[in-house]
């Protein structure tokens, strides 16, 4: 057992699958001998060398299209895209090239990749720099799309993302970076497709992703001290494969479904799976599903401006009593 | 150093190719074309369906290449990508199956005769957004770089795809990490249906850029096979040596329009004639006449490539469309297309 | 009045912007001389001439570029997007300049621009030409979105667009078209933002887009005449602004909702109305509200195949008797 | 034609600058240099927030551009864009107010250090996607020979950006269609950490590429405001003759990190103190000198920047933070973001 940062635990999950295939090679834009502009990837250029860990051009279509044409001839590529708002630089690849390709040839072509992004705000970055944009890949029928929130999920997850015979986009989160949590020594490995309960309750269930994880927790340890709401928190880990059973079950048990989402509102994964829920769990619901969402606006760069716009753990708390009044 | 071989100086330089090469140049020329000819014939009579793009009259870079290809490189093509896939020997039946949706397709009619893939000839696909396939045929050159291997990846594409973006970022990317690929830009003049000088900065859409990447700037005669042959053996030989990428510019004319029904009115008056001219199977035809090919030789060929398309076009009319449940599957490697438990 | 194919209103649409305004240029891949691939621009070049209707090379980002640098100067541009497909290799436009550059900019910049496109399937061009991605506009916060489904409201909306201050990303359906309507004579400008109720009726709600609008309204005389079910169809028409006044008032007076979606599952704008539904009129509804969609799977090339993926207005009318029995 | 001027040479062929040119191109320098000091303490105390881009080393050529620029000139910057926008003319204390995130900013705070924009200015914004502004820098300009305006609009980008796809299709775009636009590569050697070398299959990444858009080479020394300022000039004339667009490659060297705290370790030792030597701001000085101006005239300069550097930092300190009701105006024009009714 050890105490890592989330930032940490995305190196030493790289290493571990570098270390356990020979197939497994790492690209992207200041990753190797810089360690990463988020020091991500410390150490692992030092560890593996230029082979397998290589810089690239500021060419995110060719950093795609490489890890593309590498998978489907035998190796397993992760890709690194500096920001998640780049992925819009390249986005022929996310939703017309690797997610078609397996099914256009009629199995033919495989596409086991993993494109890891850093995802979110939090850092005063501005519009483009701070998007939350899981909903880019949700959308797109053929890919894999994670979220985790925590070192240890990050570690299996991307494990399970690399060993994944699908292309998988994988948003790490870049106001998690520096969080801390405990990790198991060896090999950690995860199961896509597999929604954790993290805090369990009765009274409502509040789906969360990522950097809402934390907050959704806080706002139901609020909503316990003080009103008495006992909510279920949900941490969905993996928008595709989708964990339905988790969350319906859930339902089943509070009758009330509340989503956080950091991404803007329109068509985000909140939508999907309230839908998903208002369709399939219509007669176990005893009132609306709510999201609760960054607006649907560009992000402000000011720190006072952008701490309002994504949820906190007060409005979260403060909309889920509302609507339990 | 610039290789420009001049139209119709081709056959003095490349006297020395054997006997069975230049009659496997020309078999795959002559297949190429009787299936076009056919797959347009059935495109008129509502069997080959959505869209397709012909390569008629670009016959002889399609034979080249292929030819100088060995066994583990990797072709990847466009839509216009039914010449690519028949020269690296793909089962004309299956070809044109795809072509007119049938069950027995390449890709049992799921990926059309836009996205022809066979993996067991080495034709990683064909794309049809454009550019997209350059950077993911230098995905497959850094694997075979990664392992050791000697294949390589060669990727086909017009005139028009030298002016987007993952043109330049695939050169680029190829050029620094000195990767076996090899690409291959057929000028055919157009782009869809845009003289291509009309929207390029420069004249020679490929060569002129080469030296951007640090490349050197080839031009091929694309209407002669043994030159096209011959430019690929010599960047093939680079690549395998470890010497990294080229970039070819085969200069040649498509016969028909862009694709479908399109009449190519945009033509100015005279161009098809004058390429017409220099069809690369007649070139090819007298070319091997030269050579002391004997009639009875070259007429079998012919022949036995009519027999071919005639049998595939035979086998594909009676071939059932693709059933129902092969809809949802191979979305995902499982075989399914589950995106939720 | 005329009779117009879909095809000859957007060349229509578009003459009557440039002719209004001078400040209206248009620019795309062979949509000059050549009149565009789906020959929805046939006579403008040789009305307006190559200095209003440019032909561009195979740039789709400088096509957009250009179009925005145009329009936060001072024109008006409409630009083609071949196939909507395409989005893809230029998405970073629509994702990331287009929709932030006023609100970044604390409203000194303007993006007054068009971007048309060929939308939807039913060509048997296979899983990369014939993508309904209306949602993948719709997502983004800053932009509008509009998807017209007959020859007047091309003309029409085309018209609001054109003269809509803000960035507006149009979806016109490949497979209509060849279809046609009556237009009437002189000018026609639409409003954005506003649903249309295409068929009244009482018993159900079903919102429909583009091509899934005559669908839609086949599956209603169908229920009608079949099952006695009197469904009232609206044709959504813009994304963004949402009519949602328009739907919240169907769905209160029928007490059900469904939804006919071309584009694959996934956070389409189907969930996010849905979503909106299941919130805000939870206590209207006597049942769950059903999304009718394409599965999310890439789509086949083979016309047997392509015909099944799509919503016909047999599964629609079929899901909605199944829902109300 | 190749114009390059090679370091030192510079003084020499531009012996007939105004001497109201040279202390103006003098004074840009040193109120840029004072500035992104200042921002630096700043960003230390913690006080200017978000992330940061100087250009410490590299004011020459925001001077030397901003100089020959006229009113109506549209500049396109990048998020490493304060000293473009100083060298405009925009308020110092609105630049510094944005990068503080206060009310008093440009933008209000809603933009942040990477989206410097002064319409009024012609700054027509900074743009933080790599490659994204210059095709949106073609379109302003197309706009000029569209209404047969003659202002030019300048775009100005790094090295590492010359290997992203939009440079390339921006370039062929702004080519063909003749468009008034300036591209100005500053190569300040790296791409973020990663020496441009690396990554770029050329020595030189824009000027070697000029000529796959039919332009010509231009490199210049990116540290002599007059070597920038001369070349600007000349572009301009060309531009505003309807001549076209230019390509200009100004060799420089940033002093500071890439962006905020960044130490630059990955340098190699001794190439900064190189690169000191021929800091933009001291070859002026001494250039000052050289033509007769005096030390009073060169001094007063000098205070007069750092005075108004003092008195944008005190007001921007005693400046709120931007009002909470600012958040959702201005995502449409009406003023609001209404997205439905
Ligand atoms: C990104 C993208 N833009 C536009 C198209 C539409 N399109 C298909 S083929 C083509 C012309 C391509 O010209 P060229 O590269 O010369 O190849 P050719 O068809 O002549 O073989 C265009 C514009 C596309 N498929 N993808
Ligand atoms: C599309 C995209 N990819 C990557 C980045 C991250 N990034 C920001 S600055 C930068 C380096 C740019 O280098 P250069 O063009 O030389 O400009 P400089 O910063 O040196 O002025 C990178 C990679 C980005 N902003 N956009
Ligand atoms: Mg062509
Ligand atoms: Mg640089």
């Amino acid at each position: 057992m050890a105490e890592l940062t989330y930032r940490e635990a995305v190196a030493r999950g790289i290493a571990q699958e570098l270390e356990r295939d020979e197939r497994v090679v790492f690209l992207g834009e200041d990753v190797a001998k810089a360690g990463g502009v988020f020091k991500a990837t410390v150490g692992l250029y030092e560890q593996f060398g230029p082979k397998r860990v290589r810089d690239t051009p500021i060419s995110e279509q060719a950093i795609l299209g490489a890890a593309m044409g590498a998978a489907m001839t035998g190796l397993r590529p992760i890709a690194e895209i500096m920001f998640s708002d780049f992925l819009a630089v390249c986005f022929d690849y996310i939703a017309n090239e690797f997610p078609k390709s397996r099914y256009m040839s009629n199995g033919q072509l495989q596409c086991p990749l993993v494109v890891r992004t850093g995802n979110g705000a939090g850092s005063r970055f501005g519009a483009q720099h701070s998007q939350s944009v899981e909903n880019w890949a949700m959308m797109i029928p053929g890919l894999k799309v994670v979220a985790p929130s925590s070192p240890v999920d990050v570690i299996g997850l991307l494990a399970a993302a690399v060993r994944d015979p699908d292309p998988v986009v994988f948003f790490e989160h870049k106001s998690l970076y520096g969080t801390k949590g405990e990790v198991p020594d060896g090999e950690i490995v995860d199961r896509l497709g597999t929604a954790k309960v993290v805090r369990a309750g009765s009274n409502a269930t509040i789906l969360a992703l990522a950097l809402m994880v934390p907050r959704a927790l806080e706002a139901a340890e609020k909503l316990k001290a003080e009103h008495g709401i006992d909510a279920e928190v949900i941490d969905v880990r993996s928008l595709v494969p989708l964990d339905t059973q988790t969350i319906l079950s859930s339902v089943a048990k509070t009758g009330r479904l509340f989503t956080v989402e950091e991404n803007p509102r329109l068509c985000g994964w909140g939508a999907e799976i309230a839908s998903i829920v208002a369709d399939e769990a219509f007669y176990d619901l005893d009132g609306p599903v709510v999201r609760i969402t960054t607006p649907h606006i560009p992000l402000p760069a000011a720190d006072n401006l952008e701490d309002i716009v994504l949820p906190t753990p007060e409005r979260i708390a403060e909309r889920v009593r509302r609507a339990m009044a | 150093m610039n290789v420009r071989q001049k139209p119709g100086a081709a056959a003095r330089v490349n006297d020395d190719i054997a006997s069975e090469t230049r009659l496997d140049l020309y078999r795959r020329q002559v297949e190429i074309r009787d299936f076009e000819k056919r797959a347009y014939d059935l495109f008129l009579q509502n069997l080959v369906k959505g869209t397709s793009h012909l390569s008629l009259g670009q016959e002889a870079i399609a034979a080249g290449f292929a030819v100088a290809m060995k066994e583990g490189d990797k072709s990847f093509c466009t839509y216009r990508g039914h010449a690519h896939t028949l020269a690296r020997g793909v089962d004309m039946e299956a070809v044109l199956g795809e072509l007119m949706q049938r069950d027995n397709g390449l890709m049992r009619g799921k990926g059309g005769s836009m996205h022809l893939t066979s993996v067991d000839h080495g034709v990683m696909g064909s794309y049809a957004i454009i550019g997209a396939h350059l950077p993911i045929a230098c995905g497959a050159a850094w694997r075979a770089q990664y392992l050791g291997d000697d294949d390589v990846s060669v990727c086909f594409f017009g005139d028009g795809t030298t002016n987007i973006g993952a043109f330049h970022e695939a050169l680029n990317f190829a050029a620094v990490w000195k990767l076996p690929v090899v690409f291959c830009c057929e000028n055919n003049l157009y782009m869809e249906y845009t003289p291509i000088g009309e929207v390029t900065a420069v004249e020679n859409p490929a060569a002129d850029r080469a030296s951007a990447y640090g490349l050197e700037s080839i031009i091929v005669d694309g209407n002669d096979a043994d030159a096209v042959y011959r430019a690929a053996e010599a960047a093939f030989a680079k690549a395998r040596a470890g010497e990294g990428p080229s970039l070819i510019e085969c200069k040649t004319y498509r016969h028909s329009g862009h694709s479908r029904a399109d009449p190519g009115k945009y033509r100015p008056e005279g161009e098809l004639e004058k390429w017409l001219e220099r069809d690369p199977v007649k070139v090819y035809r007298a070319r091997l006449s030269e050579f002391g090919f004997s009639e009875k030789e070259i007429a079998a060929i012919e022949r036995e490539s009519k027999a071919k398309v005639d049998a595939a076009t035979e086998a594909c009319k009676g071939a059932p469309p693709p059933p129902d449940e092969i809809l949802a599957t191979d979305v995902y490697a499982d075989g399914g297309w589950a995106w939720r438990n």
